[in-house]
């Protein structure tokens, strides 16, 4: 293989990266602040494809307005969806099977209403931009790709903003490193759950959009995606922004340079062999990298 | 929010009357093997049958979950995997000659060793972690099986049994492993080890502070889980005479093995069995019935569950007979 | 007499920090060890490591010439050490009885066979025999405390790590809990007795162990250690002026 | 007695328990009652098809073909019955399989054994039909399936199933055929390099095996340099791509499913890859790919089992009934075999005179409909079952239009090869 391909390769890796990171950051608020593993995640992608779809199939909405107009209808019904249901289930420094299978029935839910409204076709958003790639020497750039890799670096740089500018991310920052400590301080945890969970059901319904300009989709679409998010997010530490970005290019780069290597076929038990090697590696998760130091004290 | 009790447990309720209560746990299991093992007297139509045997097989399997989920405490999503061990031992050995029986045992000998594969590494981590591994480990053996040649990879492995095929004869074995399983359960739940890992659900650092070591205690009802999941799948893989990867290691597979427990009542010997009568029928029945609806009925079934009866069949049954004791009393 | 527990320049660090620096020193049988110190000065963790919960960066404890360095908890229990929680952690979905089946069907004495009253007997003995048939998520904070010590008994130990049985507690509870420790003396098992409180130290040990910063800082009789200028100074803080 | 905890929990459980006992004789009592007294006054026809999960689409089209043949046979009063001595018309019995094989066994199980079914049509996709292809001999009940074209169903020697669609291998031989007709007609030059990708089942494995056979009688013809398969659903190919270009082969195969066609192209488009021809198997002409892809699917060929231009009075009657039913025109080949399927299984009925599954076993293995909409237009089973009729390679051209290019006898239209560059 010849080094453009290689360079061919890794910017390929790189763009699955930005995939892969828009995919993730919405699970990663959730699970962040609520220590809930959103097993919606892919409900709530699969909802944003098909609003964007709608948007731009009915009103000629461009899909990348439809990704901005998704962030808060979204986060509405994130916020509506916790005020209904997750409120109900105790809070916990772990993440519970209660919340676990809440969250599965939801996805349930949201699968069949799917079905029942947009029936089983595979949908697909077919703009200009989507098969159009451009070439700096023997490099090329799909111009899609590069958008959504351009959607995730602007929403993991907005959101870090937002962590540190505001006192929403106070509050949230405040419960990820410490739940308990939070409340002492003086955060409305209820509250600041309640928008920490909007937050990541719009960057799912969001990143779903993203989605749906690469992919063709239908009302089961996003469960390789959820699973995929959570091997991200468990790579990146479970709790940092900067982990996802940096478990989304570990994934990518794995994923896509192993294929040189093995066949085809066995590429999806990658991010699953991953999963479980960094959690065997470092024992208490990648997390208790830097949670171990405080355990003690 | 109101302090409540972990899952599967009961408020303590007053002793019972200690005549009654020496005879119940042998009442229970055989008020439910009876009409069970008598089956036949109803002539009941193949798909009964058939129902029945996928619940039993199910029951073997939900029972085998709960030893480690709801006794120790440890969620796997992984039972496919053992489930789908079981099925591709028993179909290899069937189809080399071997009897069903002792290639049934061999699914579930296969199945003990790799939850012992399994254990070692992941056993290491606490809580959440252990769930979340399993789930990785569960896709990861899945797509290996997808690729291995001699199980006929993704193309699917088919049992070749010369003969005519008995439906009740698969009945009977289904219906003798599953009442062996809650036999051990039964067995396991009044033992040492019953008590071990009651312990260390609760508290395993505590518990090991007694002297309970919890990764052996772990490891070993991991495998016994793994056994009866095993010879479960073997059982079924002999029934339906096809078994391919995407069915028998599915995820959902782990899923639904899973949800039995929590639909009955996890932790308590007779709440997998419940619930795994519960899903087999129920879901059954609405895919049947609601093709275009059946996720949205189960989706919501499952989330007025968790949200009203965390503790599952079983706890609503307790709480509706509290409620009818407290009246007869007034 | 040998001593039955030597710890022997035990040492612990999260993260360069040090928690517990060079700390030795022997415990012989049969007496109330007492290990005081202000908060932070590395009690506990020294206690974790004894008990075999924590594993240290540097040292070795022996117990009664085995070594437990490198023993988990469970093994150090089987071997006679066990230890109570400051704050206790029942099991809480399992009766005050079957609490105590733990320590006694799992802890040291779990090979010798034992009388099917011992765990009633040890109820009776920390004043719980009344609620033997309750769940124990039920009980009030100074029953979890008995029950703590219940559990830990009937695992059998030689040298039973006690961590501030006492906090939480009111006077009068207290004084029946210090009563209790004492009553276990007499049967023979050794005590280390993890306090920050003086008082209740100063009443039942025959001698006395000073920790400060991670370090041991001086060690002797009660009456001794009370009038240590280091030992004052570290819980007073330095005296100014005069 | 040593655990009190354990005998509370046992002991609670026992009204529950007796609960649950009395429920499941009620439901064992129930069922022979449900499962009697059906089928007098009609005939019982299963049909096991997902309409929900991956293979969703295709299968409801299917279903859609059967219903079509189904209306058409209970307009005109349905089936006679010799040994009723009227006409008796078809009741269909749905069930969804969720694209779930072990479901889709139980549900053909179902179907046979207490529904009362004289038949069932189903297992659309080569997996589904495997899992359901053990059950038709164990209940001695016919099941036609016009969506599993693998081989390896048809190879175990069962004596009640058959299948509406031609053998997968045959799908990779003829595509080899066609593309060295295009050689010998010199639109293409000797010697080409072949990539191929192939879905990791038996339906993968049989088109590889179908390539290679006729590769090996006519050696010289094509050189195929990569060959690798890939999992199904997978979300990124852009890996599998690179290897395919780094082959830099000539022409590329691939075998896919409808969704990874879609994913595959796109990606395949966006990296800016050219191939003198280019295949997705049996997909390629779909509504839902157009809609997806856009003119990149200009120029792909595909080797299916019917078209809607086939030249036949019967296929354009088809084409009208089914936009008059469905309200959409026939996609791709997915009706047209399953519809076939019911009207073979009308005839065989109606010659076995009674519905006795035995003797409509019996007249499936004789019956031969000669209208039939499929190349050739005379559907008969072979001996192991399966239909061994011939394929249709389709082209796509700009503007929606597809034309069929080989078999030449049934042209439509011009091949176009090699596929021109820019578009």
């Amino acid at each position: 293989m010849s080094a453009a391909d290689l360079l061919n390769l890794f910017i390929a890796a790189v763009l699955l990266a930005g995939v892969y990171a828009a995919m993730s950051v919405g699970m990663t608020i959730i699970y962040g602040v609520m220590k809930i593993v959103n097993l919606a995640h892919a409900g709530f992608l699969m909802l944003g494809a098909y609003f964007v779809f709608e948007a731009y199939d009915r009103f000629h909405i461009d899909p990348l307005v439809g990704v901005l107009l998704a962030f808060p209808v979204f986060f509405f019904l994130g916020m509506g969806l916790h005020w209904l249901l997750i409120r109900r289930i105790a809070t916990s420094d772990q993440p519970t099977l209660t919340s676990l299978l809440l969250l599965f029935g939801v996805w349930l839910v949201l699968q069949n209403l799917g079905y029942l409204i947009w029936g089983n076709s595979d949908r697909a958003i077919l703009t200009p931009r989507t098969l159009s790639s451009f070439e700096i020497g023997p490099i090329s750039f799909p111009t899609v790709r590069l958008v959504v890799f351009g959607a995730a670096v602007l929403s993991l740089v907005g959101l870090e903003l937002v962590l540190h500018r505001t006192w929403f991310g106070r509050s949230v920052r405040a419960l990820m490193q410490n739940n308990e400590a939070g409340q002492i301080v003086g955060v409305n945890v209820q509250r600041t759950a309640q928008v920490a969970f909007g937050v990541g059901i719009a960057f799912a319904g969001a990143a779903g959009g993203l989605l749906a300009m690469l992919y063709s989709f239908s009302p089961d679409f996003g469960a390789t995606f959820q699973l995929r998010a959570f091997v991200i997010i468990v790579l990146g530490g479970l709790e940092s922004f900067g982990g996802v970005a940096v478990g989304s290019l570990v994934l990518a780069l794995a994923e896509t340079f192993s294929i040189l290597v093995l066949p085809a076929s066995f590429q999806p038990a990658i991010a699953f062999s991953l999963l479980v090697l960094a959690l065997i590696i470092l024992p208490d998760g990648v997390a208790g990298l830097w949670n171990k130091r405080r355990r003690w004290v | 929010m109101e302090q409540e009790a972990p899952v599967g447990v009961n408020e303590d309720v007053g002793d019972a009357k200690p005549g009654f209560s020496r005879i119940a746990p042998a009442v229970g299991p055989l008020l439910v093997l009876a009409p069970l093992a008598a089956l036949p007297l109803f002539g009941p139509g193949p798909n009964t049958v058939r129902l029945l045997f996928v619940t039993l097989t199910l029951v073997t399997a939900s029972v085998g979950w709960n030893l480690l989920g709801g006794f120790a405490g440890q969620i796997s999503f992984g039972f496919a995997v053992f489930y789908g061990l079981g099925a591709y031992t028993a179909a290899l050995s069937i189809n080399a000659g071997i009897p069903p029986v002792v290639s049934f045992l061999m699914g579930a000998a296969v199945a003990s060793v790799a939850s012992l594969l399994i254990g070692l590494p992941t056993f290491r981590l606490k809580g959440p972690y252990f769930a979340i591994a399993t789930i990785g480990v569960s896709e990861a053996v899945r797509v290996v099986m997808m690729n291995v040649p001699w199980t006929g990879g993704a193309s699917g492995y088919r049992i070749v049994e010369k003969g005519r095929f008995f439906q009740m004869h698969h009945y009977y074995t289904a219906l003798g492993l599953a009442a062996l399983a809650v036999g051990i359960s039964i067995i396991v739940r009044r033992s040492k080890l019953g008590l071990a890992l009651t312990a260390i659900r609760e508290d395993q650092d505590a518990a090991s502070d007694l002297g309970v070591n919890p990764f052996a205690t772990k490891l070993l009802i991991h495998a016994l889980a793994a056994a009866l999941a095993g010879a479960a799948g073997g059982v079924y893989a002999r029934y339906a005479a096809y078994i391919d990867p995407d069915g028998v290691f599915a995820f959902r597979n782990g899923i639904a093995i899973l949800l039995m427990p929590i639909i009955g009542g996890v932790g308590t010997i007779w709440g997998p069995v419940i619930g795994a009568f519960v899903y087999g029928l129920i879901h059954e029945e609405v895919v049947a019935n609601f093709p275009q609806a059946h996720l949205l009925i189960f989706g919501s079934l499952l989330i007025l569950i968790i949200l009203f009866e965390p503790a599952g069949v079983v706890g609503l049954s307790n709480k509706l007979m509290r409620v009818l004791g407290r009246e007869r009393k007034d | 007499m040998p001593p039955i527990l030597s710890v022997d320049r035990i040492s612990k660090y999260f993260a360069g920090l040090a928690a517990v620096k060079d700390v030795t020193f022997d415990v012989e049988p049969g007496g109330i060890y007492g290990l005081i110190g202000p908060n932070g000065a590395g009690k506990t963790t020294l206690l974790s490591i004894i008990a075999g919960s924590l594993r240290p960066t540097g040292g070795a404890v022996m117990f009664a010439g085995n070594d437990l360095t490198r023993k988990r908890s469970f093994g150090a229990a089987r071997a006679g050490v066990v230890r109570t929680h400051q704050i206790p952690r029942p099991f809480r979905s399992l009766t005050v009885l079957e609490n105590v089946e733990v320590g006694l069907r799992f802890g040291h004495g779990s090979h010798t066979s034992h009388a099917p009253q011992a765990a009633m007997q040890l109820l009776e003995r920390v004043g719980l025999a009344n609620s033997s048939r309750r769940l124990s998520a039920l009980l009030s904070v100074g029953d979890l405390k008995r029950l703590e010590l219940a559990r830990c008994l009937a695992a059998q130990p030689n040298v039973l790590l006690c961590d501030e049985v006492c906090s939480g507690l009111t006077e009068a509870e207290s004084a029946q809990v210090l009563d209790l420790l004492c009553d276990i003396r007499r049967s023979g098992t050794t005590i280390l007795y993890v306090e920050h409180n003086l008082k209740a130290i100063m009443k039942v040990c025959d001698r006395v162990i000073v920790m400060n910063y991670g370090q041991k800082l001086a060690e002797g009789p009660p009456q001794q250690v009370q009038v240590d200028p280091a030992v004052i100074e570290a819980y007073i803080g330095r005296p100014t002026g005069n | 007695m040593r655990n009190p905890f354990a005998r509370r929990l046992s002991q609670r459980s026992l009204g529950l328990l007796s609960v649950l006992a009395t429920a499941m004789s009620v439901l064992v009592l129930l069922s022979p009652a449900l499962g009697q007294d059906k089928g007098a006054e009609e005939i019982r026809i299963g049909v096991v098809m997902p309409i929900t999960g991956r293979e969703a689409k295709p299968g409801q089209y299917q279903r859609e073909g059967i219903e079509l043949a189904i209306k058409q046979v209970n307009d005109g009063g349905g089936i006679f019955i010799k040994s009723r001595g009227k006409k008796l018309p078809i009741k269909e019995i749905f069930y969804d399989d969720g694209s779930d094989q072990s479901r889709s066994a139980g549900m053909a199980e179902r179907a046979m054994s207490s529904d009362a079914v004289v038949a069932v049509i189903g297992g659309y996709s080569t997996a589904l039909g495997e899992a359901e292809s053990v059950m038709p001999d164990r209940y001695q009940t016919p099941l036609i399936t016009p969506g599993a074209g693998a081989t390896a169903v048809f190879s175990r020697g069962y004596e009640y199933i058959f299948g509406t669609l031609s053998p997968i291998d045959l799908l990779g031989y003829t595509t080899a055929q066609y593309l060295g007709n295009l050689v010998d007609k010199g639109k293409l030059t000797k010697g080409l390099k072949v990539a191929l990708a192939l879905e990791n089942t038996d339906h993968g494995i049989d088109y590889g095996h179908g390539i290679e056979n006729w590769n090996k009688e006519h050696p010289g013809y094509f050189n195929v340099v990569f060959s690798e398969k890939f999992d199904l659903g997978a979300t990124d190919f852009s890996g599998l791509l690179q290897k395919v270009k780094n082959s830099h082969a000539d022409i590329f195969l691939a075998d896919t499913h409808l969704q990874d066609y879609i994913t595959m192209h796109r990606q395949y488009i966006q990296s800016g890859m050219y191939h003198q021809m280019i295949s997705y198997g049996a997909r390629g002409p779909e509504a839902d790919a157009r809609k997806a892809l856009g003119d990149a699917t200009n120029y792909i060929i595909a080797g299916i089992w019917w078209s809607s231009k086939l030249p036949y009075p019967q296929v354009k009657k088809f084409n009208t009934d089914y936009q008059a039913f469905t309200g959409h025109a026939p996609d791709s080949w997915y009706a047209a075999t399953a519809y076939d399927a019911m009207r073979a299984l009308a005839v065989a009925i109606e010659h076995a005179g009674s519905l006795d599954k035995t003797a409509i076993r019996d007249q499936l293995r004789k019956v031969e409909l000669k209208d039939s909409l499929l190349p050739g237009q005379v559907l008969r089973f072979g001996k192991n079952g399966q239909i061994q009729g011939s394929f249709v390679i389709v082209q796509n051209k700009p503007e929606d239009k597809v034309d069929i290019v080989f078999p030449l006898d049934a042209a439509t239209g011009e091949s176009i090869a090699p596929k021109p560059k820019a578009h």
